[in-house]
């Protein structure tokens, strides 16, 4: 046994020394952003705590949908300001757990695109502040489709040869809207019948699936263990940064338009700081940085208009311009269809 | 037993069956290692040999930060719930009672993550509890103690309670017969308890994400690695993993050294 | 001994209920200076629960139970000078001999040196020296036996008590350990208390035996006592072999099978259905009736069994529903006649009768 | 009993108290959530309804959990065969070796769940070393299909609880006394009887616990189907964490949970019972007799 009282020791003592190197939070002016790790960049806090003296304190989450369980939860306790996407905001709204936006205190929002306060999850933005926004398409390797693809239906009943070498997003709003759209339907529809058309057609495409896959899809491709994949635009470009021949294209009968969005919790004691920090965000050189570092499109005209063209050049959906994101149906709440929807899913992704 | 030495198949087949469960454990541990040196950032595909992750995992102060948080949580959580838990098992078993408690043991194994998860939070909530790293300490004991009872347990079946009543009767006081009899007899078990119990803390990912506070200061490894995935786990995090799984290591082969040294020694 | 019949533990009035069942129903009992006392009965009459009361680790649900005068109730067993020697020895499997008996003067907190010597000199004089760097599962029964043994002696208790010392032993080794147990005993001059349900082992060992039945006490006296002038039919019954002739009080004894009165003394008060009772080897065999006032009866023998020094018959009669056995030493059998099938009587002198309530 | 009934409250006391405070309030608190109304953004709305139960019964979710159980049965066997072994051998190791293999045995799992299962989809993809190492030795000439399918979820499922199913049956293995096993075969029995009528009987506590361990993980884990399996599968424990989270849908995500808690309550208590019977109850403490 004596193997592991010396082991046991030496880990009690090793987290001694850590916990006595824990240091506790300070007093002073402070706020909580809870977003993805890597979305923003590593020194932004610091910069902004330089900047306007407020210490800003990073949490991170995982999935929209962790972030708004925690947040219903907890009433949104601790934290100040969030970052989910587009179709959270209207339901974070409604259940009154963020705050209205006081716009004379973000005069940055100048910065955005006109068409960026049209979004009609949020018109006028009276809670959220867009960050990013782009489109969901087709991501696949140039050299191993051909012709390439133009429809959601070369996704949904593909060629023999890409049968097995396709995936799918499993999140449930991005799985339906692949069908929907492909049948002229909304993306937000909640119809019995249109669900049921969707779930037989998702059910037919799952057979020819390598898998659903809503984190690694890009690398699939670069491996070669699939050919096409359903994908966010700004997530494609991983894979075409590590291989030339990966292209997006937006099928022809549309894409949906997300938008990961800034909100202020209602019940965040510091909103004065909250809208601060929103408004240094929204910089342009903050902004630039999304598109420069993570090849996401931001909806911030100073700091698009600043991007490199070479990077355009290279990753093409960094140019789709606002019009064309626009002209895209937006992702809403779904409200009570969420029921009739949620089971929709269900029974397409537990079919054989 | 062992004064025969002679041809033993079970013996040999053993032997091997246990260095391929071995393999089988560590290869993925290997494959992880070796995806540490990847110089693409991508999780899954080689792209060539580099030695950046590591430089840049010293620079990430919310990794570090993460995985010191992990510890305290872990060990914290661990040192409580074989407590407790060694405690509840010895209870349970010396009283032979408790239907009722046996389904409520039950429990935290079955209860889905999420759902503790959602009911601890919602529990904090209405008792305006604040979070922190306490907070996801006291929900990992909650499930830590039902692992450590059930292995405690399993120790004690059978286990010859008369020995406690001579204990006693020998004069003993009932601290020191559970410290110089009962212990000993069921450490082995116990251990196997904390290190269960260890185990899973360091991995908990979905209650330890809702009882954590807000911030860095109450964020672990678990919720910081699930939150690379949508801009790209880095090999940061192999890196990570190789050198927790180095010092272990090390840390393991040298306790067995001095403990064989002082067995013969 | 001066204080032979000091008391040492008086019991008074003890009953121990375990919800509906009465385990020990109001027992009296003086457990005197250095006796070796038994405490004997059929499985479930008590005895153990008895036992563990006056260690305690039962603490008794009416009555008391008084140490040198003084009432023990509230002291708990670690702090009682009484150890037990538990039936399944209870030894503790990861200490080796020398430390299972150091364990109970560890308690005591004596200084070093004392205690090894007395580890030492309890290991000479139980023989274990050879073992003392042994664990339990390395040793034969008898060895652990004697550790136990040990053990529970070397905190010089001022009674010692053994709950079926014995039962997993060999006869062999049983029957040396008896007598081993009867030395140390004397060597110690310790008060021990046996719980057994084995009577021979009680008559040969004890001092004094306290025969026990559904809680109660159904005779107490030496062994002599008990063999020879059992209190009851119970009893009687349970020391030793001893053939019943069930019958009514008439006249000078006991009118058997509606004919003979086997003659004894009637106890005081004793009327209506009785029995007699006679041990086997009082009983005399004859092919001819015997003269005199003897008490007799003719029967067949059924069954022959040789032991050695001693032959066992069974021999069945009249008005009985089992054979008698009679017990006689091999060298006065006379096997021309005793054989199955013989015809014979059996008699015996009316003073080796006792009539027994039924 | 003053006395021993204080020892019952210290044994017991802390860890009923632990339990009640944060797990019995707590999922009572969900547990009424079951009854209510979902709020049409998610959250609840208090009107009373059982509703989620008749939603529940759909042979949907049943066929789900038949699914699952399969699959959290067929890893539990396949751990068993590959733990009771390794204990087993453990158990015979030098005494001052046991406690270090199974640390061995513990420590890939201080690493992270996601890490070690993107490490497998390294393993096991059509691209992956497996396939790859196979097709230059010429074994194989097309890639094996190892990934997301039920071969890959049980690989991960067995991988991720393998050493708790070990640490469960090596505490029990390793208090068994070698002399019933030599009794056993001086009373002739071979060796593998030896095995099935005394060893395994006796060490069945520590089986039942190591298979109470993965499949209940198995079947709530909703990582490893996601991952290894492709989605193409679908466990209980997914159905669950996207009612709470991506559906919002508490109310029914608690439904099914304690459907799913009653089923598996149902089972374990079984089963409980009837290993009891196979090993023969231990006698009750003998307090009354003698």
């Amino acid at each position: 046994m004596s193997t592991l009282k010396r082991f046991a020791a030496a880990c009690l003592v090793g987290t001694a020394a850590i916990a006595v190197s824990v240091t506790t939070a300070q007093a002073e002016e402070k706020i909580v952003i809870s977003n993805w790790d890597g979305y923003m960049p590593a020194d932004m806090l610091e910069k902004f705590t330089a900047e306007t003296g407020i210490v800003a304190e990073m949490a991170v989450h995982a999935t929209n949908e962790e972030i708004m369980g925690k947040v219903v939860a907890g009433k949104g306790k601790g934290y100040d300001v969030l970052f989910v996407s587009s179709p959270f905001v209207e339901a974070l709204n409604h259940l009154g757990l963020v705050a209205e936006l006081d716009h004379s205190k973000i005069p940055n929002m100048a910065n955005l695109y006109p068409q960026a306060m049209e979004l009609e999850y949020d018109p006028g933005l009276k809670v959220s502040v867009p960050y990013a926004w782009g489109t969901t398409g087709l991501c696949y390797r140039e050299d191993l489709v051909s012709p390439a693809p133009t429809s959601w239906m070369d996704l949904l009943e593909p060629k023999a040869d890409l049968k097995g070498k396709i995936t799918m997003l499993s999140t449930d709003r991005w799985l339906m809207a692949a069908a929907f759209l492909a049948q002229g339907k909304s993306v937000n529809s909640t119809d019995e019948a249109d669900l049921e058309a969707a779930k037989d057609l998702l059910i037919a495409a799952k057979k020819n699936l390598l898998s659903y896959d809503d984190t690694t899809f890009y690398s699939k491709l670069v491996s070669g263990e699939a050919s096409m994949v359903h994908a966010w635009d700004g997530w494609c470009n991983y894979g075409i940064g590590e291989n030339a021949a990966i292209k997006y294209v937006i099928p022809k009968e549309g894409s949906d338009l997300w938008v990961d969005t800034m909100v202020v919790t209602a019940a965040s004691e510091n909103k004065d700081a909250a809208f601060k920090f929103l408004d240094f965000v929204l910089k342009a050189e903050n902004g630039a940085w999304v598109p420069a570092n993570i090849l996401y499109k931001v909806p911030n005209k100073a700091a698009m208009e600043a991007l490199d063209p070479a990077l355009v050049t290279q990753f093409p959906n960094l140019g789709i311009t606002p019009d064309e994101l626009l002209s895209q149906e937006q992702l809403r709440d779904l409200g009570a269809g969420q029921k009739a929807f949620s089971k929709t899913v269900t029974e397409i992704l537990a079919s054989n | 037993m062992r004064e025969f030495k002679r041809f033993d198949p079970t013996r040999l087949w053993l032997a091997a069956h246990l260095r391929l469960v071995y393999v089988f454990l560590y290869v993925p541990i290997g494959v992880l290692m070796v995806l540490s040196f990847n110089k693409a950032g991508l999780p899954t595909v080689w792209s060539g040999f580099s030695f950046e992750w590591y430089g840049k995992l010293a620079e990430n102060a919310a990794i570090l930060s993460a995985a010191r948080n992990t510890i305290v949580v872990a060990v914290i959580s661990t040192i409580l719930a074989t407590l407790i838990g060694s405690l509840l098992a010895i209870g349970m078993e010396y009283r032979r009672r408790g239907a009722g408690l046996e389904a409520i043991l039950f429990a935290p194994m079955i209860i889905p993550d999420i759902v503790l998860a959602i009911a601890l939070l919602s529990f904090f909530t209405l008792l305006e509890v604040t979070l922190g790293l306490h907070s996801i300490i006291l929900s990992h004991v909650v499930f830590n103690i039902a692992f450590v009872c059930a292995v405690v347990r399993t120790r004690l079946r059978s286990f010859d309670w008369s020995v406690f009543e001579a204990s006693i009767d020998l004069g003993a006081t009932e601290i020191t017969t559970f410290r110089r009899i009962i212990l000993p007899a069921i450490l082995p078990g116990v251990i196997a308890g904390a290190m269960l119990s260890f185990t899973l803390s360091v991995d908990e990912f979905i209650i330890a994400y809702f009882t954590a506070g807000a911030g860095q200061s109450s964020t672990t490894l678990p919720m910081q690695i699930y939150s690379m995935i949508r801009f790209g786990v880095t090999p940061e995090i192999n890196a990570m993993a190789s050198i927790v799984m180095l010092v272990s290591f090390t840390l393991v082969i040298a306790a067995q050294r001095i403990n064989k040294e002082s067995v013969t020694g | 001994m001066s204080d032979q019949d000091r008391t040492v533990i008086r019991i008074e009035g003890v009953s121990k209920r375990f919800g509906p069942v009465t385990a020990v129903d109001s027992i009296d009992l003086d457990l005197r200076e250095n006796e070796f006392f038994a405490l004997l009965g059929p499985s479930g009459c008590g005895k153990t629960t008895l036992l563990r009361m006056i260690a305690g680790f039962a603490d008794p649900s009416e009555g008391r139970i008084l140490l040198d005068g003084q009432d023990m109730t509230p002291i708990r067993p670690n702090r009682r000078p009484i150890n037990l020697m538990f039936q399944s020895y209870a030894l503790f499997p990861h200490m080796t001999v020398a430390k299972n008996i150091a364990y109970g003067l560890e308690m005591e907190n004596l200084d070093k040196a004392d205690l090894n010597r007395r580890v030492d000199e309890i290991l000479e004089k139980t023989e274990l020296s050879a073992m003392r760097n042994r664990k339990p599962d390395r040793l034969s029964g008898g060895q652990r036996q004697r550790v136990a043994l040990a053990r529970a002696l070397v905190k010089k208790p001022r009674v010692l008590l053994l709950d079926e010392p014995l039962g997993a032993l060999d006869k062999k080794l049983r029957e040396q350990m008896q007598l081993e147990l009867k030395r140390m005993q004397h060597e110690f001059s310790i008060t021990f208390v046996i719980v057994t349900h084995d009577q021979e082992e009680a008559l040969v060992m004890a001092d004094r035996i306290a025969v026990l039945k559904d809680g109660r006490v159904a005779q107490i006296g030496a062994p002599r006592d008990l063999y020879e002038n059992p209190a009851d039919r119970f009893v009687a019954g349970f020391i030793g072999k001893m053939n019943f002739f069930p019958g009514t009080v008439a006249g000078t004894g006991v009118s058997f099978a509606g004919q003979s009165v086997l003659t004894g003394d009637i106890p005081t008060g004793l009327s209506g259905e009785a029995v007699a009772a006679v041990r086997p080897e009082r009983i005399k065999l004859s092919v001819e009736q015997p003269a005199g006032d003897m008490n007799a009866m003719p029967g067949t023998i059924s069954e022959v069994a040789y032991h050695g020094q001693d032959v066992n018959l069974h021999v069945t009669v009249d008005g009985c529903d089992d054979p008698v056995l009679v017990r006689v030493p091999a060298t006065d059998a006379d096997e021309t006649v005793w054989h199955h099938g013989g015809k014979v009587w059996c008699s015996w002198n009316p003073a080796h009768t006792r009539i027994l309530a039924a | 009993m003053p006395a021993s009934r204080l020892r019952d409250w210290l044994l017991l006391g802390p860890g009923l108290l632990w339990l009640a405070l944060f797990l019995v309030i707590p999922c009572a608190i969900v547990f009424c959530f079951s009854f209510f109304e979902r709020g049409v953004y998610g959250g609840i709305d208090y009107i009373f309804t059982f509703e989620n139960f008749q939603r529940a019964i759909d042979p949907l979710y049943l066929s789900i959990f038949l699914k699952s159980a399969k699959i959290a049965g067929t890893a539990t066997l396949v751990a068993l065969f590959l733990a009771y072994p390794a204990a087993y051998a453990i158990s015979k190791a030098p005494p001052n070796r046991q406690t270090a293999l199974l640390v061995l045995a513990m420590l890939p799992f201080w690493s992270n769940y996601l890490i070690r299962t993107y490490a497998w989809i390294v393993l096991l993809n059509r691209e992956g070393l497996i396939n790859t190492g196979l097709r230059d030795l010429g074994w194989i000439a097309e890639p094996l299909p190892l990934l997301y399918n039920e071969f890959a979820i049980i690989t991960g499922l067995v991988y991720n609880y393998l050493p708790f199913v070990i640490l469960a049956v090596y505490s029990s293995i390793s208090r068994l006394n070698p002399e019933i096993l030599e009794a056993s075969e001086d009373l002739g029995a071979p060796s593998w009887k030896t095995f099935l009528r005394v060893t395994l009987p006796l060490t069945m506590p520590g089986v039942a616990a190591g298979s109470v361990f993965i499949f209940v993980l198995s079947i709530g884990n909703f990582i490893t189907p996601d991952l290894l399996g492709g989605g193409n599968l679908l466990m209980v424990g997914n159905i669950i964490y996207d009612q709470f989270l991506t559906a919002r849908d508490w109310p029914f995500g608690a439904t099914l949970s304690f459907i799913l808690i009653g089923i598996m309550m149902a089972l374990l208590f079984t089963q409980a019972i009837l290993v009891r019977r196979a090993q023969g109850d231990a006698p009750e403490k003998e307090e009354a007799n003698a």
